[in-house]
């Protein structure tokens, strides 16, 4: 069972979508089929936190060839980051399956249950092929989701998803190739294997080369500022669900693996072009912010926002202290659930009033009190305030970026104020004054949307008051592999 | 000495005949160089005390070949007025020999390098009892085949050239359809001439 | 008479030959610049042969012709098809592949 | 003596079909579907006898008392007469369709395509240099008058004319070489080519000019950039039967004689050729890229596309002159991958365009996924493959192709090779987009069970599984599979010097 436990939560999705599909099951089965599935799946994945034990090792390791030729390995292990990652998947899948409730196009159930495959293979997998197959795989259902189900310009801008996130792995790809080549030609044998390449140094040209070949993936699918013209785009006419996952999981898939290849294979090189990297991190605070304070349109605000919020991830991280990490991983949860449901609100908000402009939308308040609350609770905890998840992890990347450099420090600080600021005044210019003609009939929740909001705010209340619960776990793991990361580099 | 100067009559009919085949503007003149081109090098081949091959040559390149193109081209009744519009084509060929010239010079270095040399010829070369034994002791799968080459081409040739009893109207893009003529001239149709 | 004088003879005939067939419209022309060429290299072979004094450079020109009047079949049969349908042996005339119209209806 | 006849029983019965064809061709009222049969029977039969044989590690001439040193029997010939027969079969059978809705289809088209087979059969078996291009001419004087086959439509006569003049070229050019080198070195026999260019003392440069007209003649037949004006236009000429044929089958015997003549004889000129083999790889790649981007019609755009996967193949072939081990196993492989994925597409189109008449652009796409949902996924995961996309073959052999070339320190052009692979998402996707972004009016058609679409539906299982499973999943043929038996095929070249 162990040993299997992480198979089962990668291919149990796939395997149910193809034998649905195969079974041509019809959409009431479909839709019970992918609630069973998303049931089991979280199960085992509260299983395996369970099962964990945070000792800075990978655990639930399966190795097993699988292109012998060429040493390819099916390798899958769980550490403490993919650990959080599949637990964030794990909550999120089911909640947005229960939002998709009412969705009657069937492929957007497979291509739902695609995506939570892909995106848990890319967490598990230290195979670099494998990792590379799940990170190509991850990206189809989505580009058919908004290419087929999205709205506006679907096609371009689904293209131009598609073309940058692709130019990203397709550098990566060279690289992966290059340093399989390198490790062959050193030790007479093929391997892919993360630990494996890890062992692999490099002059330092080729060195910082190939960081950039893994980094131009990252960086596009975080995405940093500079790499970012396709993410407001795709974010504008994905539907909801893709959204959630573009901006709650895939979009931490790219920090993910910065942490997972950059940090263990590219030490040196990273540790040197930090200071570049956090340099784009904070324009990209500054900028991102900016964006979204001028946005009309409330996607394109969030996604600004989410940007945001990926950069103080990043910084956090390339920070490279202990406080800074913990917050940076906190933060990935945090963020994942507060804008999971910010993104959910948004798409309850356009289901009732069937517009995203601010200015066409007002008085909500008066007409659906439970929507305004939480409403007003997630966009609150997107903006960090305290008592949420939110302000806990902004509050530690903040004390680290402090601790290596003040003005770092003053600069992320003062730009989760202005966070708040625009979040404010959004949700009042939303919620209060003058309803107008798109909220005249505006519903509240129904009892099945509160329900799939209520774990979401229970989730960041609890992540806010109570963050000792985790950190103390967090501490050690993170230490341990801060110390691995500083020995490499010296 | 004598050879020296058949070679040069020979090599001159050749090359003059292959220069008025491919320059000539009319068809009559294509062909009439191109028999005589053939004809020089069947001498040629007889120069080179290869009786065979004269005999082949005389037999398959004249007899065949450009008699078939001849009754090809007079059955399609090919008129002046259908044929290609070429202007300034003795200065295109010109330019495009003169491009030519570095590949015919790599050739060219390619075959000296080889090393051969003509010495007089040995007793019974190039007869057929000399060849055929060549040939079947050596030759004799390529020799075959080419008759399996000869049939398939055969097949092909009757396959592309068959007319067919149906003129299919509705097939694939209806201004596809093998169309009218375009020279101003009316033109029999061809139907009449199979 | 050496060798060399062949082979010049042979490479002027190809290069004719290829002249004719890269430079002309006229199908016809065209294909007689193919056996020009094909000619030239039987002239090579002959001239191997002799200077070789073995027959295999015959043999190989003699399977060489039945090439010649296989292609010539071949050709021929497909320019009596070409001039049927157009009333032309210009290849210049043949313009119909990649047109823009034909995906018209399609569209 | 006898037991060689058992070696040739795969030849035999192509060309005995083919003749039995012949006979059967002029029959009142020819049935399509029966000759069809007919001929897919001896195509097993020899597919059979191909089997049989492989993995024997059987090496030796044929009959070599009789027919001297000129056929050869190794597993790197039976892996291309397997690849061959089973192309053909899979054009006579996913086409079955298309010939009962077009009344120019008769017997000989049968005959011809069989006539081809066995003429690509030759060329891989072949070990001297005029059997090869004999063998050659037989194939392509076949796939002239195939391309020419619907010859009323001036469309089909004209790519004919094109490939049939430019064809001709390249085959003079084939025999030019040949006769070089046998100027030479006295001998067309490759075994004693290999001895002549090994031996050291000799002055090559007759061999090196030579072999670079043969050379010039390969790339001529499988559309590498300068030489590629005819690409485009004869597949889009010729009716899809034969483009599916040619695309798949006729541009791997090309890739047969080449991978012989260069791994095995032209060792010499691997350092004269490898500048210009890099850079016409380059052009190959950046050129049909350019023309697959800018092409309505999916025939074009996927004739295009081709000129790419030669280019990517031309990698390795340049590989394996800088010494790579393992290139020339990841060439064998990309062919295999490329012949798969490649026929499942065009089988895909001929199926569809069966019953229209129009030519099939990008446009006619729309909704195509609710019209055929099975059908769509297929294509969907053909095009997945042709694009390299990670999970099919298309991309291990893309894997293979540029770790070889990485190996064999050709950074820039596995680089550009990615570039190129990064392209050609853009045309394929754009054909996935195309299929699932647009909604259809017109009800579902139900998926019929016939032969073209059985084999429509084995293919692309051939795809995924060549993609992943291995180890995984027991008993299955894979991806570990398929670059073993490659390994193998190229292991029987062996040395130069046998």
């Amino acid at each position: 069972m162990g040993q299997h436990l992480l198979s089962m939560i990668v291919f149990l999705p796939l395997f149910g979508a193809l034998v649905m599909a195969l079974g041509r099951s019809g959409l009431r089965l479909l839709r019970t089929g992918t609630l069973a599935i998303s049931a089991v799946t979280t199960l085992l994945s509260f299983t395996l936190a369970f099962l964990f034990t945070a000792d800075g090792s990978m655990q639930f390791v399966r190795k097993v060839p699988w292109i012998s030729n060429y040493g390819i390995t099916y390798y899958l292990g769980v550490d403490l980051i993919s650990l959080v990652l599949l637990l964030v998947i794990a909550v999120l899948m089911p909640l947005l399956y229960l939002y998709m409730h009412e969705e009657k196009r069937k492929g957007f159930w497979y291509s739902m249950l695609l995506l939570q495959s892909g995106v848990s293979g890319v967490i598990l997998s230290l195979d670099a092929i494998l990792f590379y197959l799940f990170w190509e795989m991850m990206l189809l259902p989505v580009f058919l989701m908004i290419g087929r189900y999205g709205a506006g310009e679907r096609s371009y801008n689904v293209m131009q998803l598609l073309l940058m996130t692709l130019l990203g792995s397709l550098t990566m790809l060279y690289a992966i190739l290059y340093m399989g080549y390198r490790f062959y030609s050193i030790s007479g044998h093929w391997s892919y294997a993360v630990e494996d390449l890890a062992k692999l140094r490099f002059e330092s040209e080729t060195d910082i080369l190939l960081a950039a070949g893994f980094l131009l993936a990252f960086v596009i699918k975080i995405p940093l500022v500079g790499f970012h013209t396709w993410m407001a785009p795709a974010y504008g006419s994905a539907p909801t669900p893709a959204v959630v996952i573009l901006s709650a999981v895939m979009a931490k898939l790219g920090v993910y693996g910065i942490w997972r290849f950059g940090f263990s294979l590219f030490g040196d090189t990273l540790t040197l072009y930090a200071p570049g990297i956090i340099a784009l991190s904070l324009f990209g605070l500054l900028y991102y912010t900016l964006r979204a304070i001028s946005q009309d349109g409330l996607r394109e605000m969030f996604a600004f926002a989410s940007g945001a919020h990926l950069s103080m991830i990043t910084l956090g991280l390339l920070l490279a202290n202990i406080y800074a990490w913990s917050g940076s991983l906190y933060f990935i949860a945090t963020h994942a659930f507060s804008s999971a449901g910010m993104f959910l609100m948004l798409g309850l908000l356009y289901r009732r009033s069937g517009t995203f402009a601010i200015s066409e939308l007002g008085g909500i308040a008066q007409r659906a009190p439970k929507f305004a609350f939480f409403f007003i609770f997630f966009a609150l905890s997107v903006a960090g305030l305290p008592g949420t998840g939110g302000f806990v992890s902004e509050l530690l990347i903040i004390i680290g970026a402090f601790k290596s450099n003040l003005w770092i420090g003053v600069f992320a600080a003062m730009s989760m104020v202005a966070a708040v600021l625009y979040l404010f005044t959004m949700s009042r210019k939303v919620l209060f004054g003058e309803s107008s003609e798109a909220t005249e009939r505006f519903d509240d929740l129904s009892p099945l949307e509160t329900t799939i909001l209520v774990p979401l705010v229970l989730l960041l209340l609890a992540m806010g008051i109570f963050p000792s619960l985790f950190m103390s776990i967090f501490d050690t793991q993170l230490s341990i592999m801060l110390d691995a990361f500083r020995e490499g580099v010296a | 000495m004598l050879e020296n100067s058949l070679l040069f009559i020979l090599g001159f009919f050749l090359i003059a005949g292959a220069l008025v085949t491919i320059a000539a503007k009319e068809v009559a003149y294509n062909i009439a160089g191109f028999l005589i081109s053939m004809i020089a090098l069947a001498g040629l081949f007889g120069l080179l005390d290869n009786s065979f091959l004269f005999l082949a040559q005389i037999m398959i390149s004249v007899g065949a070949v450009a008699v078939l193109a001849t009754i090809v081209i007079m059955t399609l009744n090919l008129r002046f007025e259908n044929q290609a519009y070429e202007p300034n084509r003795v200065r295109i060929i010109i330019g495009v020999l003169l491009l030519e010239i570095p590949i015919g010079l790599v050739i060219y270095k390619a075959l000296a390098a080889s090393g051969l040399v003509i010495t007089p010829a040995a007793e019974g070369y190039g007869t057929l009892k000399s060849l055929g034994k060549t040939l079947f002791e050596e030759w004799l799968v390529p020799f075959e085949l080419v008759s399996i080459l000869l049939l398939a081409a055969m097949i092909a040739a009757i396959a592309i050239a068959r007319r067919e009893k149906y003129y299919d109207k509705e097939e694939y893009f209806d201004h596809y359809k093998p169309h009218a003529i375009e020279t101003n001239r009316t033109e029999p149709d061809s139907e009449e001439l199979q | 008479m050496n060798s060399e004088n062949f082979f010049i003879l042979a490479i002027i005939l190809f290069m004719i030959g290829l002249a004719g067939v890269s430079s002309r419209r006229n199908l016809f022309v065209i294909y007689l610049g193919i056996e020009l060429m094909l000619s030239a290299v039987n002239l090579l072979l002959a001239t191997i042969s002799r200077a070789t004094q073995q027959g295999s450079g015959s043999v190989i020109a003699l399977l060489i012709f039945a090439l010649i009047a296989a292609e010539a079949a071949l050709f021929l049969a497909m320019l009596v098809q070409l001039y049927r349908s157009k009333r032309t042996l210009d290849s210049g005339r043949f313009t119909h592949l990649a047109q823009e119209e034909k995906y018209r209806d399609a569209a | 003596m006898v037991e060689y006849l058992y070696f040739v029983i795969s030849l035999l019965s192509v060309l005995g079909g083919a003749s039995l064809l012949l006979l059967l061709t002029h029959r009142e009222g020819d049935d399509l579907y029966r000759l069809n049969h007919i001929s897919v029977l001896f195509l097993v039969v020899a597919l059979f006898a191909a089997l049989m044989q492989w993995n024997l590690g059987t090496r030796g001439y044929l009959l070599e008392g009789l027919f001297g040193k000129v056929l050869y029997i190794d597993d790197f010939a039976l892996l291309f007469d397997t690849m061959f027969i089973t192309g053909t079969i899979m054009t006579l059978l996913i086409n079955t369709e298309y010939f009962a809705n077009r009344r120019y289809f008769n017997g000989e088209y049968f005959a011809l395509i069989l006539f081809s087979l066995f003429g690509m059969m030759l060329l891989a078996h072949s070990h001297e240099l005029v059997t090869a291009f004999i063998a050659l001419e037989i194939a392509s004087l076949s796939v002239y008058a195939l391309v020419g086959y619907h010859k009323n439509n001036l469309v089909s006569i004209e790519a004919m004319m094109k490939y049939f003049t430019l064809g001709s070229i390249g085959g003079i050019l084939f025999l030019l070489g040949s006769v070089i080198i046998f100027a030479a070195t006295g001998s067309t026999e490759l075994g004693a080519i290999a001895q002549y260019t090994h031996k050291g003392s000799a002055d090559l440069t007759p061999v090196i000019i030579g072999a670079t007209f043969i050379m010039i003649a390969v790339m001529f037949k499988i559309g590498a950039v300068p030489f590629h004006a005819w690409v485009l236009d004869v597949y889009e000429g010729a009716p899809f039967p034969v483009t599916m044929f040619m695309a798949s089958t006729f541009k791997i015997a090309i890739f047969a004689i080449a991978l012989r003549l260069y791994i095995v004889d032209f060792v010499p000129m691997h350092g004269t050729w490898t500048h210009l083999l890099e850079l016409m790889a380059a052009l190959t790649m950046l050129g049909g890229s350019w023309l697959a981007i800018t092409q309505k019609s999916l025939k074009r755009m996927l004739a295009g596309s081709s000129i790419v996967h030669s280019g990517y193949m031309l990698i390795a072939i340049t590989s394996i002159g800088l010494g790579s081990n393992i290139a020339a196993s990841a060439i064998i492989f990309y062919l295999i991958a490329y012949f798969v994925s490649s026929v499942g597409a065009f089988g895909i189109l001929s199926f569809i365009s069966a019953t229209s008449r129009k030519e099939l652009t990008y446009d006619d796409f729309k909704g195509f996924s609710e019209r055929r949902p099975y059908m769509a996924a297929m294509m969907a995961v053909f095009m997945l493959s042709l694009a390299g996309f990670p999970s099919t073959i298309g991309f291990l052999g893309k894997f293979y192709i540029f770790t070889a070339a990485i190996e064999s320190g050709e950074f820039f052009l596995a680089g550009l090779g990615i570039a190129m692979a990064f392209v050609s998402v853009y045309y394929y996707f754009k054909l996935i987009a195309m299929i699932y972004f647009y909604p259809n009016k017109e009800p579902q058609k139900e998926l019929v069970f016939n032969s073209s679409t059985l084999l429509i539906i084995l293919l692309a299982a051939v795809v995924v599984l060549g993609g992943m499973g291995s180890g995984l999943i027991p008993y299955m043929p894979s991806a570990d599979g398929f670059i073993d038996i490659a390994t193998a095929a190229v292991g029987a070249l062996g040395t130069p010097l046998r």
